[in-house]
């Protein structure tokens, strides 16, 4: 049962209080309507499902009920980074580019 | 390759089974096969071994990261059947199912298959509509399945709780007598000994790191961690890890990788003389010709590729599988393990080409895959060896997923109004 | 003019506890769910005479009213203020939210006074009986007096405030309040 | 029968004693007396048969490893357990225990011929043979190979006790309270820490409950550790939990505990739970879990009377009961030799110490020498004899062809210690090998944790000691001192076992896995560790290979040329030790497994004899038969009823979301297919929403209130899935929409009235609304008073009738009903329930979502193309909706059936074909979704998904059924009431 940092709740709290929801950062087309039968596919369908270091949605679905992002490694299934939902994919902390930005979160 | 049967044991019986050769040889890779297939579970194995069998093609190798069956192959909880809704199911299926019926004969292996029945739990009037819809469908397609009343059930599985009192009430249960459970160990080994007998080169230990393209994005052979093996045709069937293996490729495709739980009991004597499921409480249960108690638990939510996975999923099966055989609460958990399963959209699975050419896949077959095992072996070689798809898989393909055209067993197991 | 109609209350009747720990069901409260953005909760605030917490798993109160904070635009108000039983207990609740309207800034105001129901959990044994279905810490040093949070108990969702050191209020729908109550009972029992 | 108790030994009072029988025979044992123990004091060793060869086996072990001695043990009828491990159940007055896996005696058991057969059962020969006939595996071999296996009976009825749950968040989680554990535990508990200290057997102490040549701080450790306990206790921060084993080791520093509470108990009180499930969230996890002793793989090694040194000493020290009384000594690691020591002391005959080392520890040799224990060293036991016990022990000298025979009735043996990585394993640390000692250490950690001790390799008393203090992250002056140190150790098969392939020199007691048959496997060509362990089972038993693992591991590399570590260690899993089901489902059974959500009409609806049906988690009343009636009955007058009066329903468990702010009406804009802008407050328009696939998703009418405030209904079961489904695209797609969601559903109480009296029924209940159909025609809504409570009524229909549904404040919702039904009644109503409502519906062509659409259906295959926008330029579904297949011809369609026999009502799932007389597989058109017997026409009536349906009208299809085909006209879907008149009044 993991531990998960909700950044609304400023708490770690069990997974029973949480549902996943998909990898993150997948923006619904804004022309949605025009787009091809292969972008529809690929927006709605196709998924990275990356092995090692993925970008997720979760939900706090049973706590304070708000979407939000993770950054976790999806072989050991540990969380490096938890952020609220609209912020822009986070980089990994620990790497160059990580801290340019300041968020608002932590890992569990 | 020297005949396995009561004879050749009772000689080796005499003589301390010094004589038994080693089930499938170890070579060293060549330096370029015809096809590579990657991935050493049953579905890759199986698809080697009918690669010679059925189309003449011996200059193959299947690559196996690790150990041989030790992805889901080894893994799952062996139930075997054929009682889809969907006519691309069905095919599939009952292909399958049918090459289970003679497969330990055919591979000069004992894989114990067991049709002892599998039985899925009716518990109220959503669940009977959607069973007589697939049992109407199935009778129609010639495929074995029946309805049964409560007492019916009781009968032929002593052990469940029929009262209506419990909190879930059983009003009835599907039935297909002919489908049941294998020794999923047996299947990997059975697969591989035969391959290996008509050629096959069956490489463990050695990992696939990349994918290398011609000059018309072809595929021409395949990186790993003992060098570069060329290859015609690469044929991907790498379970769980079918989105990584695909991506050295540069194809992307519609899976997320979940852990999936399952756990057994201690030994037990006789109890429990089928396979029982239940969609509305989420369990499914036999129990091993070793005695154990054989449970599937649910997936857990997020995807990952640890194998292993939260203990609210297996008290959660339990919770479903006690209120069912109220008997078994004194039973024991004696272990549980994850595997990771490659799910789809619609949960149906995808044998397809690929916009790489040459470049074939076998994936998606989520909580399936065990009893597609020799069907998708067998229609997969039929893809790599004809570059199309067989009659019966030519729902499977990817294009699906760009016209809407899927099959969607879960949506149509639809929940509850 | 047709007869008035009665009030029958969720969990009535219902009993259950231990030498360390007392079960009881609440008595009836006015309550709204109130969603607003962080630019509302002044006016909010201002409008229903409670101070909107805006810290995580924290709690207000004034007089009988109690403010909870659910989540960073949502909180729960409770008014404990004396209910008749045939009182229509949603004339609070409108009041609650005719107060919210009159801000003018963009809120949701919605009377679940009757979608909820409440038991008191009280007793040196309360946070261990509720730790029967609940997983969070609820050490006094983790889970404070005032602290709140919508959590879960058992297989259902609940609302729990702590109000003493060894008191807690678990608000749940109401459909779900025999579970609650009867999870409650048998945690108790077997401490 | 001689008591092999000694006097003066042990820690057990003499004057409290149990009595228990063991297959018929009764005993006495002490209390805090294991079975194991007991039976032992009473000179018993017998106490099961093995899984395969059917092997008289004797307890092996004094602890949680035991692979041999499972035993049956009841209360009574109802409260018995196969598979205990004698070693680890105490002793209570009145327990009837059992042995297992025999038949018809333990002492005289058949299928002990298994064993002489046992040349032909080598490891896998099930995989060679039993093929032919095709049939015969399943109907033959299958039932006998599953009688032979098993091992304990499961139980028959249902189990009457109940188990607890309990979740928990500590500082520090200690397992294991052996010195190591102690020390930590009261390290981290003077920081202020809270402490969880964990130990599966009833006493703390661990190792020093047998090793009596320690003295920690000056006191014998076994005082130490008391002392310990007793300031532990007395601190509110620490909790300890004896009788409580670590099972599980999950993600996140997730631990499971099962503690047992009254198994132990003679007459426990009811109220307290058999077993509690502890679910621990600790920040830092402390493994002081130990070393389990292995055993000496040689020729016959499995006889009773065979155990571990450790254990005897053990039984001793502890339990003050001698294993035998002439025993012998066989081992590679110097512990064994304290065993003999301490056994000599208390006055029992040691026959010999074999040690198959050459140069045991100096100090060991001399002391047992010095008590004239005679000590063979560089000597193997090359096999024993003994048919239900040992009598004797062949030595050889190594590599000698002398043998000498010694007579003994029990046979003590080490092969070193294995430290218990178990737990760092299943928290997904990495393992090193530890060449020198032959053993797997922790290495790397995934978790905020920390192994101390023996399964930390730490064999020196005060670096141990040294080492856990650290741990606890404080500082204990703790120091140690013992009599001896420890060397030497072995894995893999002794000199004994034999290098060809006749010996049985068993590595896995319980499953029979002998050398020979880890060396067969190898032959055949598994070479992967986890493949020697499937195709042998090596390891696979209820122990979990606790004991063959490491000798397993060690004969494989051997024969295969490898190191160790190249062959590989297979993954530990969880439960360190077997749980019980019941005690991981807790609370979750009976009324407590799901809860059943019931509506605030329920009592009402009971006391009109409403049946019940499940929708999900909801009861709803699916009819209310009256005296003499059927539910077909009951369902024809219902039906009846409410076509010619009128028919009260409960619609409470109806999803109800408020949709509240400004961009209300645009966000519905987005999530459903129609448009919304246009509606005026005070009306209603019923919706369907599509997911971005076009499949439709869930469907409702929806009451708009205000500008800004919409009431919207979901189907029943898809009330949660909807609010998730809204709430997902409101934070993530569309943030900056002002518009909240609230679920109401539980709110209100929705009552139903339907039918042409349905005004007359509910208007002297409602205050300040005009129900006239010109001022309140169909598809409105108001809020209004009934019955002095605050209200929302509809003016909408699911029957094709004049109806009303009246929502009101849920704790309103029996006194109104009451007051509905009440004029109802006078008026010739009746009250109906879901089947009614069902066959009133089809009976007008609404469609069901999740009935009549299983998620393959789009709005315009549903025969609802109207309620899709052509207007809007986004909604979720919109781009989903124009893909090809989905455009394509020949979609299923929803159309009507009627049968040809208007008595045959079709079977709701029966498939549709358009030839009967094809062959199988036969082409499929689509499947009935509803059916029923109208009892308002006079016939059956029909809803059905058909291939390019609304082209087909008219046409007669065939639904097959096992029995018989029936014919059925394709139909539109509207079968009563064509013209829609009777909806408006």
């Amino acid at each position: 049962m993991l531990l998960i940092h909700c950044p609304y709740c400023r708490d770690d709290r069990s997974e029973l209080e949480f549902r996943w929801a998909g990898e993150a950062h997948i923006a619904r087309p804004e022309q949605i309507s025009e787009i091809s039968d292969e972008a529809f596919s690929e927006y709605f369908f196709m998924r990275d499902n990356t092995k090692g270091i993925a970008w997720e949605r979760w939900r706090h679905i049973h706590g304070c009920g708000r979407f939000f992002n993770a950054i976790r490694d999806t072989v050991s299934d540990k969380f490096l980074l938890t952020y609220k939902a609209g912020l822009p994919r986070q980089p990994v902390p620990g790497t160059e580019t990580a801290g340019v930005e300041t968020v608002e979160g932590g890992a569990a | 390759m020297r005949k396995y049967s009561v004879f050749a044991v009772a000689r080796e019986a005499m003589r301390s089974h010094k004589g038994w050769e080693q089930q499938w040889t170890s070579p060293e890779p060549r330096s370029s096969y015809d096809v590579i297939i990657i991935g050493g579970g049953g579905h890759g194995l199986g698809a080697a071994y009918y690669l010679a069998k059925e189309h003449g093609i011996t200059n193959v190798a299947v690559i196996e990261k690790g150990w041989l069956g030790g992805g889901n192959t080894g893994r799952n909880t062996t139930i075997i059947r054929s009682n889809y809704l969907y006519e691309e199911s069905m095919d599939i299926y009952e292909h399958s199912l049918k090459l289970w019926e003679g497969l330990s004969q055919d591979l000069n292996y004992n894989v114990m298959y067991s049709p002892r029945g599998v039985m899925m739990l009716s518990h109220n009037t959503h669940d009977m509509q959607s069973f007589k819809r697939h049992i109407n469908a199935n009778r129609l397609y010639g495929i074995d399945n029946e309805w049964l009343t409560p007492e019916e059930a009781k009968k032929f599985c002593p052990p469940l709780d029929i009262s209506k009192t419990a909190r879930y009430p059983i009003n009835g249960a599907a039935l297909q007598k002919r489908g049941g459970t294998a020794r999923h160990d047996a299947v990997a080994w059975g697969y591989a000994r035969a391959a290996s007998d008509r050629g096959v080169h069956i490489i463990q230990n050695t990992e696939v790191t990349g994918i290398r393209r011609g000059p018309n994005g072809e595929v021409t052979g395949i990186e790993t961690n003992r060098g570069f093996i060329g290859a015609k045709k690469i044929g991907v069937s790498a379970a769980g890890h079918s989105s990584v293996v695909m991506q050295m490729a540069d194809v992307r495709v519609p899976l997320t990788s979940n852990p999936l739980q399952a756990l057994v009991s201690e030994p037990l004597k006789p109890i429990f003389p089928c396979v029982v499921m239940s969609n509305t409480v989420h369990a499914y249960i036999s129990q091993s010709d070793k005695g154990e108690l054989v449970i599937g638990a649910g997936t857990d939510q997020y995807h990952s590729y640890s194998q292993t996975g939260g203990l609210q999923i297996i008290t959660h099966t339990l919770d479903a599988i006690c209120e069912l055989f109220p008997i078994f609460r004194r039973v024991k958990m004696m272990r549980q393990w994850g595997g990771i399963t490659d799910n789809t959209p619609d949960r149906s699975a995808i044998q397809s080409v690929t916009p790489v050419p040459n470049l074939f896949v076998n994936c998606g077959w989520g909580t399936g895959g065990f009893k597609a095992t020799p069907g998708s072996a067998n229609l997969f070689a039929w893809l790599i060896a004809k570059g199309e798809p067989h009659r019966l898989a030519q729902g499977l393909t990817l294009d699906r997923f760009r016209t809407g055209r899927l099959i969607d067993e879960a949506a149509a197991a639809a929940v509850a109004h | 003019m047709a007869d008035l109609a009665i009030r029958t209350l969720p969990l009535a009747g219902a009993h259950g506890g231990s030498a360390s720990v007392r079960l009881e069901p609440a008595q009836p409260a006015r309550r709204i769910s109130l969603r607003a953005g962080a630019e509302a909760v002044a006016a909010l605030s201002t409008a229903l005479g409670v101070n909107l917490p805006t810290e995580p798993r924290t709690s207000a109160s004034n007089d009988s009213r109690t403010a909870l904070w659910l989540g960073p635009d949502e909180w729960l108000v409770i008014d404990e203020g004396a209910v008749d039983l045939n009182d229509s207990g949603t004339g609070v609740a409108n009041g609650l939210i005719n107060a919210a309207a009159g801000t003018g800034v963009a809120h949701s105001a919605t009377d679940v006074s009757h979608r909820n129901t409440a038991i008191l959990v009280s007793g040196p044994a309360a946070a261990d009986v509720l730790n029967g279905g609940c997983p969070l810490d609820l050490s006094l040093k983790a889970f404070r007096v005032g602290a709140c949070a919508r959590t879960l108990f058992g297989k259902i969702e609940v609302v729990l405030l702590r109000t003493g050191e060894q008191n807690f209020r678990l608000e749940c729908w109401r459909s779900f309040s025999e579970y609650a109550f009867g999870l409650l009972r048998q945690s108790a029992e077997d401490l | 029968m001689t008591s092999y108790r000694i006097k003066g030994a042990g820690r057990l009072t003499p004057a409290r004693t149990a009595r228990f029988t063991f297959d018929g025979k009764i005993y006495t044992a002490l209390e805090g007396d294991t079975v194991a123990s007991a039976l032992l004091a009473n000179g018993v060793h017998l106490m099961g048969r093995s899984f395969k060869y059917h092997r008289p086996r004797g307890i092996l072990s004094a602890g949680a490893e035991e692979p041999n001695a499972l035993l049956d043990v009841a209360r009574d009828a109802a409260r018995r357990q196969p598979n205990v491990r004698a070693s680890v159940q105490e002793v209570f007055d009145g327990a009837i225990i059992q042995s297992q896996n025999r038949w018809p005696t333990l002492g005289f058991d058949i299928s002990s011929i298994n064993n002489l057969l046992s040349p032909f059962f080598a490891a896998g020969f099930y995989y060679k043979t039993f093929m032919w006939p095709r049939e015969a595996w399943a109907k033959l071999y299958e039932p006998i190979i599953r009688r032979a296996a098993g091992l304990g009976v499961a139980p028959k009825e249902e189990d009457p006790d109940h188990y607890a749950n309990r979740f928990a968040h500590c500082d520090v989680l200690v397992a294991g309270a052996g010195a190591a554990g102690l020390t930590a535990a009261l390290s981290a508990a003077e920081t202020g820490a809270s402490v969880i200290l964990v130990d599966e057997r009833a006493e703390v102490g661990g190792a020093l409950l047998f090793d009596t040549s320690v003295t920690i701080n000056g006191q014998s450790g076994y005082d130490w550790a008391q002392g310990v306990l007793v300031k532990l206790a007395a601190m509110p921060n620490v909790r300890v939990l004896t009788r409580t084993t670590v099972f599980g080791y999950y993600n996140h520093n997730f631990i499971g505990l099962v503690e047992r509470v009254t198994d132990h108990m003679p007459r426990p009180d009811k109220l307290l739970p058999r077993e509690r499930l502890w679910q621990v969230r600790a920040k830092k996890v402390v493994l002081a879990t130990g070393a389990i002793e292995r055993h000496m793989v040689f020729a016959n090694n499995d006889r009773p009377g065979i155990l571990l040194a450790s254990a005897a000493r053990m039984y001793l020290n502890h339990y003050g009961v001698a294993v035998g009384s002439r025993i012998g000594v066989y081992t590679a690691h110097d512990s064994a030799y304290e065993a003999a020591i301490d056994l000599k002391k208390a006055g029992v005959e040691i026959a010999a110490i074999v040690d198959c080392r050459a140069k045991p520890g100096d100090a060991v040799v001399s002391a047992a020498r010095n008590l004239g224990i005679e000590v063979l060293t560089g000597y193997s036991v090359i096999d024993t004899a003994g048919r239900l016990r040992i009598s004797s022990m062949t030595v050889a000298r190594n590599s000698s062809t002398n043998h000498r025979k010694i007579a003994v009735d029990a046979l003590l043996m080490s092969g070193g210690w294995t430290p218990s990585v178990h737990l760092f394993s299943q928290s997904r640390g990495k393992l090193k090998f530890d060449a020198e000692n032959q053993r797997f250490l922790p290495n790397i950690y995934a978790e905020n944790s920390i192994s101390v001790g023996a399964c930390n390799g730490t064999d020196d008393l005060n670096a141990l000691l040294t080492e856990a203090s650290a741990a606890g992250g404080g500082s204990v002056s703790v120091s140690g001192d013992s009599a001896f140190t420890w060397t030497g150790g072995m894995i893999g098969a002794a000199e004994g076992a034999g290098k060809d392939t006749t010996v049985k020199a068993f590595v896995d007691f319980q499953h029979d896995v002998t050398a020979k048959d880890i060396r067969l496997a190898v032959r055949e060509g598994m070479h992967s560790i986890e493949h020697i362990k499937r195709f042998t089972t090596n390891g696979m038993a209820s122990d979990q290979g606790k004991l063959s693992n490491m000798h397993g591991l060690a004969i494989a590399a051997e024969v295969l040329g490898k190191e160790i570590p190249q062959v590989g260690l297979t993954t530990f899993r969880a439960p360190y030790t077997p749980v019980t089901y019941g005690t991981l489902i807790a609370h979750s059974r009976g009324d407590l497994f799901d809860p059943a959500r019931k509506t605030p009409l329920h009592a009402e609806l009971t006391k009109a004899g409403a049946e019940f049906e499940d929708v999900g988690n909801w009861k709803r009343a699916w009819y209310f038969p009256r005296r003499g009636e059927d539910m077909h009955a009951a369902v024809n007058r219902e039906c009846r009823t409410a076509r010619e009066v009128a028919g009260i329903f409960d619609a409470s468990t109806l999803g109800k979301i408020e949709v509240v702010g400004p961009d209300a009406a645009k966000f519905l804009n987005l999530m459903y297919t129609n448009a919304w802008d246009n509606l005026k407050p005070g009306k209603c328009r019923y919706g369907i929403m599509t997911r971005e696939d076009g499949f439709v998703y869930d469907d409702g009418v929806v009451g708009r209130l205000a500008e800004d405030r919409f009431h919207v209904t979901t189907t029943t079961g898809g009330a949660p899935r909807v609010l998730h489904h809204m709430e997902d695209y409101l934070h993530t797609e569309f943030p900056d929409l002002k518009v909240w969601l609230t679920s109401t559903t539980e709110q209100w109480a929705v009552i139903a009235v339907q039918g042409p009296k349905a005004r007359e029924i509910i208007e002297p209940l409602v205050e300040g609304l005009d129900l006239s159909s010109e001022a309140f025609p169909h598809m409105s809504v108001a809020e209004c008073t009934v019955m002095g409570v605050p209200a929302r009524l509809f003016r909408v229909s699911f029957t094709g009738e004049v109806g009303y549904e009246v929502n009101v404040p849920a704790d309103y919702g029996a006194s109104v009903w009451k007051a509905i039904w009440e004029r109802g009644e006078a008026l010739g109503a009746c009250l109906y329930g879901t089947e009614t409502m069902h066959v009133l519906r089809a009976e007008k062509g609404y469609i069901i979502v999740g009935q009549d659409t299983d998620g393959t259906v789009t709005p315009d295959d549903a025969g609802y193309g109207w309620a899709v926008s052509k207007k809007k330029t986004d909604f979720v579904g919109i781009r989903g909706l124009k893909r090809p297949d989905l455009m394509r011809s020949g979609r299923k369609q929803l159309v009507g059936l009627l049968t040809a026999d208007p008595l045959e009502v079709l079977e709701e799932g029966g498939q549709i074909v358009a030839d009967p007389n094809e062959p199988k597989p036969m082409t499929m058109l689509g499947h009935v979704t509803s059916a029923y017997w109208s009892e308002n026409l006079g016939r059956s009536i029909a809803i059905a998904l058909v291939a390019d349906g609304r082209a087909r009208m008219g046409q007669t299809v065939y639904i097959p059924m096992k029995d018989k085909t029936i014919a059925a006209t394709v139909s539109d879907m509207v079968f009563f009431d064509k013209e829609g008149g009777r909806i408006h009044g």
